[in-house]
């Protein structure tokens, strides 16, 4: 129970944060976040910036270009960027985070060599082809069809929730390759060219009004078995060796970013005079004590991973707090903003203080909605702790 | 005492609600979505024939003669297809004004408490004809004004939070407008509250069946999601949420309707009239936020991924509700007024 | 949706009213809780003053000796007693309320001259043998077994949850009469005598450190084959049709006890302080409108089945919601009293005001977690909620 | 950094673990139940010998030279089974006096905040042999104050909640005591806040491993009643809330035992030392209160009617969290601080 860093972390943290500190205050300002390839060229730059400095892939094995850092260098890594404000990863992220791991451990020689440099680079952006339509929760249940064709698979389907396809160059595909009914036991893992004939990209908006996501509906793609990762049917597998990469740090930025978004609605709840309600005092306090709490928890999960490779148990307890302490986050900053959460645009509070943060709030309240739906809805996430951690007998079929 | 509905009232909410789904599904209400003018007029033209401006407005002066009970029927069902447009504030004020009764779109406003610090907004200011600006609820003596739209001053929100509320921010100082002598703002307040919560059923009730429709039909793991019991109980807390809201709704209504029950109740509970009035409305506006945003909520979770699209209409549950709970009201400030009235 | 009584309704409130207030300055003081003879005398001296006065069984029909009230009737009748704090039904509550109305609709006339009688006038004690140490929710899986032995059924087994067993004259028993795997098919409806040879009686101690309730331990208990109701293997039907007996009506008086307790709560709050506190008001201020719009509900469901005999959806939806508000309110109690709430008995407050209220809010705190237990836990309920009002698919078993 | 137990822990815990399963299992702790005194002279020698009151003390004091990582392990492994006794008290008062780390039972009583009409209440006042006085928590600068048991006057409390926990309520006013020089108040209340959060993890702990096993083994229709999502959920949840308040509970410890690590992160906060070690005290005791209380509510629900036994002992974990939680501080008081100190 040691929560000093080591001198080695220490100085880690040390050079990055002189290396950020000089580099941040140089880059272009931001594009709107409706301007896909400005988005795409400006998350570019930034990882190029990073590869230059040795921080490309921080937590990729050396074998595979990356830094090789340590689960609590990761931590560090996350804290320290998300502290100043350093960009996202951005549209760099299904290649970065899932993808390259992937590829890591489970491609050929070739894949690594085609594929990896240019993620760590910035010059290739990934988007991910996993949940469909009609699977959501249960995502061995997936249609899209492969055929193999010669050296080629065509594949038709569609796939849902698929984040910055529109400037992908690659999508990492699941594809059904067993009989229909196969599940876990029929499924393949595809690299597939987003250039490639045949697939048609439909934004899909949120009720935030936003498109980060879009559909991908399928039509006689070809992909040759060459981009097959892994064995036909042993794309399950692949997936969730995948999945244990995680190391404990996955929402470190979420959750840091929630603490900043905590002290920015306190400051403005003592703005606004309802600092003065003994109630909204409390439920700060109290949301305070679970974001620390959330903090504490993340330090022991990659503990636990730098020690054991995984983070174990902590790992679905935090996803399961966390969603519900962010959206209490959001109701409380729409209870404090009043009529004002009425708007997601900026409108002047008349208090002569300034702008109301509304703006920021409302789509962030709209945004923590999805917490308990996304990666895993709440009740899903429950019967996993509830089965594999606590040991309860399975639902009868 | 039968608090169940009379036959003329199930007659009522039938007749509304086929009218409702000719002219403003929901699906016919989307194709508006996010404009300026969200009211179609042939939907406005329907209700209007429907009676529902002249529901409160006396047979004697060519209304309808009914009284809340029936008007939070109406409300309800136009909850529960999100009829679009200033259609609460209208019915309000057809007792009042000559226009609001013939279907001429009127606003109503409440003046910020002291000390607010949240800025003037207007719902629908390009569709109403005029605004009515309702003193600070701690005034209950001054009347309510009336100004006209041509003397009102504004600027149009962006991006409102739902599409089909449309909002101006009133510039200050309001203009002066012109006393209505003889009307009870307290009374106002009452009746919009009521029907406001009335309309929160309905979209409390809407969630919880389209919710439960979508958990037969949906399938994971090889069965519909509504076998799952996460999912049931998800839906059965959201229907004892509605239906316990419904309750306070429906007393509410009756009890601002019938001085015989609102004074026996008074006199049970030892307090005034208007200490009792206060309370149930108060009470019932509470429960009818609180359903009608927790039940958005669980259809949305119930839809998973689905409801967090924009073109599944959950989201829009969701936001009316909340512009909903910000009139007129919040939970906490009629918890804190239901506090001291005890 | 009328909320006003009519005239016969208005008359039979206020016969009620003056002879109430002419009886109950006459009553003896309450015996002690623990005083178990005490109780069931007093309590047969309030059934005969009801019985005496034609209010004795006022939800009986008039064919079995009751007063034939119609449901808002009922509901009068409950909410004035309630208002003045009549006596409670006690250890009458399962002759009067259950076992006699079973009689009525499922008894022979022999049992019905034999049994209703005794109960309306306050002679006899029933108390009710359903359920089992390994039969709670699931009370179709009993096995309490009944054998045939000529004219009787030879019975073992044991019972829990017993009321006034200590007291009882007879017992309403659910056995087992068709094979173990029978479930609902094979369950049959006695009527013991509890001066019957090899009844065991064990008190069964609550958290409340109270002993309402007992253990029966039943070996070798023969019970004339002339006291059963309904016929053999057919007590689930009977069972069910007792349920149909409720009008409405079944939590007013637990209702109307809650609403008096915020009451006295809200005073207590402002004698020491904590008013001051918007917290504190808010929570008052949302239980009132939950009370009383749980009042509401109940008129709602009185009104249907005064209309079609059963009060439909509302019952369940009251229970359910009731748990939880009867619940919020003994937590509140709870917090209000602070570390006066670690004692049972009474203690003084030190704040110059007279004793604290701690002695009854916290028994009201333990019994309140029964709330969501007792009579079907709220699994169970909102599992009824979900299959039988909003037709959700059944689980696969 | 490595915030897993370090293997010096793990040993300490399994030795804990095995001296309180020895000689203070809850079944045998039962037996006294009731009693106004409840402490077994057996088990408390077991854990004066184990060094649970020499915990704090310098090795070069004789005693085990710990710090309150260790002692929240302790801690937590007690609430597991319950032990009776003024056990934390005397732990936390063990490096002040000397008779408290040679297992002379002491009890730490804090005095009432400014115009608060509860009664001043002492635990186990028949089992200590001196009474240690807080000051109230807005004075930090009061040194506390000790009582011998022979000056105080208490009346015995008939029936106190927990049957595990005698009270008395003391008279006032209350006697003035020898004040202990040297000590800070605030230093002996955080190590007392935390101990007592250790506590409470123990019961959230307990109670979701107890409710977890009956789940398995109790069949109801047919299926354990762990194979259905209603019970899973529950315990699911109760497992985050210990988890999550386990978290708090060791990072408070430490960041009390490591001046290092606490002016790191208050710099990180851009706060001081002293409200960062308050934060994480208070915000601690916050998380494992309200896991203790709702886990133990969590465990009863999921025994259904037999949790409502006094025999089955889930009802006793609800009671003693009860305790803990109104001591140094309610959860709506620590919230205020917490808030307070942002």
């Amino acid at each position: 129970m040691d929560l000093r860093y080591s001198d080695e972390e220490e100085q880690f943290r040390s050079e990055l944060r002189t290396w950020l500190s000089g580099v941040l205050p140089n880059l272009p300002p931001k594009p709107s976040s409706t301007d896909w390839p400005g988005r795409r060229a400006y998350d570019a730059q930034w990882q190029r910036l990073l590869f230059d400095a040795g921080y490309a892939g921080v937590d990729w094995p050396v074998e595979g270009g990356g830094r090789g850092a340590s689960p609590i260098e990761q931590l560090i890594f996350k804290e320290e960027c998300e502290r100043v404000g350093a960009p996202y990863v951005g549209t760099g992220f299904v290649g970065l985070l899932h993808a390259g791991p992937t590829i890591i451990a489970e491609g050929t020689q070739a894949q690594r060599e085609t594929y990896l440099a240019p993620i760590l680079r910035g010059d290739d952006v990934w988007c991910q082809g996993f949940s469909e339509p009609s699977s959501g929760s249960d995502l061995a249940s997936l249609r899209t069809k492969a055929v193999r064709d010669g050296d080629e698979y065509v594949i038709n389907g569609s796939k849902i929730w698929t984040s910055h396809a529109e400037v992908a160059d690659y999508c990492e595909l699941l594809v059904r390759t067993g009989p229909d009914d196969s599940r876990h036991k029929g499924i393949t893992w595809l690299i597939m060219p987003m250039k490639s004939p045949g697939i048609e990209i439909r934004p899909l908006k949120t009720i935030a009004g936003s498109t980060e996501f879009a559909e991908l509906f399928l039509d006689d793609v070809r992909v040759p078995v060459a981009n097959r990762v892994g064995d036909e049917n042993d794309g399950w597998r692949v997936t969730m060796v995948t999945l244990s990469f995680e190391r404990g740090t996955g929402f470190v930025g979420e959750l840091l970013e929630s603490m900043r978004i905590l002290r920015s609605l306190t400051e403005f709840a003592k703005r606004n005079g309802s600092w003065g309600d003994p109630s909204i005092r409390r439920r700060v306090g109290t949301l305070t004590a679970s974001f620390d709490a959330l903090w504490a928890l993340t330090k022991r999960n990659v503990s636990e991973a730098a020690r054991n490779g995984v983070p174990g148990v902590g790992g679905v307890v935090f996803k399961l707090s966390f969603s519900e302490q962010g959206q209490a986050l959001s109701e409380l900053a729409m209870d404090l903003l009043d009529r004002a959460g009425l708007s997601a645009s900026g409108l002047n509070g008349g208090d002569g203080l300034g702008d109301l943060p509304n703006a920021e709030y409302v789509d962030a309240w709209m945004k923590s909605i999805s917490l308990t739906i996304a990666a895993g809805t709440s009740q899903v996430q429950r019967n996993i702790v509830a089965e594999r951690v606590l040991g309860l007998p399975k639902e009868p079929k | 005492m039968d608090f169940e509905l009379s036959q003329d009232q199930r007659d009522l909410q039938d007749g509304i609600r086929a009218v409702l789904e000719g002219s403003l599904s929901l699906e016919t209400s989307r194709g508006r979505e996010g404009r300026d003018d969200v009211v179609d007029p042939k939907g406005w033209t329907a209700l209007l024939d429907a009676g529902v401006f002249g529901l409160f407005v006396p047979e004697s002066e060519g209304g309808v003669g009914l009284g809340l009970a029936e008007g939070v029927l109406v409300a309800e069902e136009m909850g529960r297809v999100l009829v679009p447009g200033p259609v609460l504030s209208t019915m309000a004020l057809a007792p009042i004004l000559d226009a609001a009764r013939d279907g001429i779109a009127h606003g109503l406003f409440e003046a910020p408490a002291r000390g607010a610090t949240a800025p003037g907004l207007v719902e629908h200011p390009d569709s109403i004809h005029a605004l009515v600006l309702l003193p600070p609820l701690e005034d209950p003596v001054t009347e309510p004004t009336l100004i006209e739209h041509g003397d009102l001053r504004y600027s149009q929100v962006l991006e409102p939070l739902d599409p089909f509320t449309p909002l101006g921010v009133l510039q200050e100082p309001y203009p002066v407008g012109v006393s209505l002598e003889g009307t009870s703002s307290p009374q106002l307040r009452q009746r919009a509250m009521v029907l406001t919560a009335g309309f929160q059923v309905g979209i409390a009730t809407a969630c919880v069946e389209q919710a439960t429709a979508y958990a037969k039909g949906r399938e994971q793991f090889g069965r519909p999601i509504g076998s799952f019991q996460a999912i049931k109980h998800l839906l059965a807390d959201a229907l004892c949420r509605s239906e316990l809201a419904r309750s306070a709704v429906y007393a509410a209504a009756v009890t601002l309707d019938d001085p015989v029950v609102a004074t026996r109740e008074a006199d049970t509970l030892g307090c005034s009239v208007t200490q009792l009035q206060w309370r149930v409305v108060a009470g019932a506006k509470i429960l009818a936020d609180e359903a009608a945003i927790t039940n958005a909520r669980t259809a949305i979770q119930v839809h998973g991924g689905m409801g967090f699209t924009w073109e599944v209409p959950m989201h829009l549950f969701l936001k009316r509700a909340r512009v909903l709970s910000s009139t007129f009201g919040t939970r906490s400030q009629l918890a804190d007024m239901v506090a001291a009235l005890i």
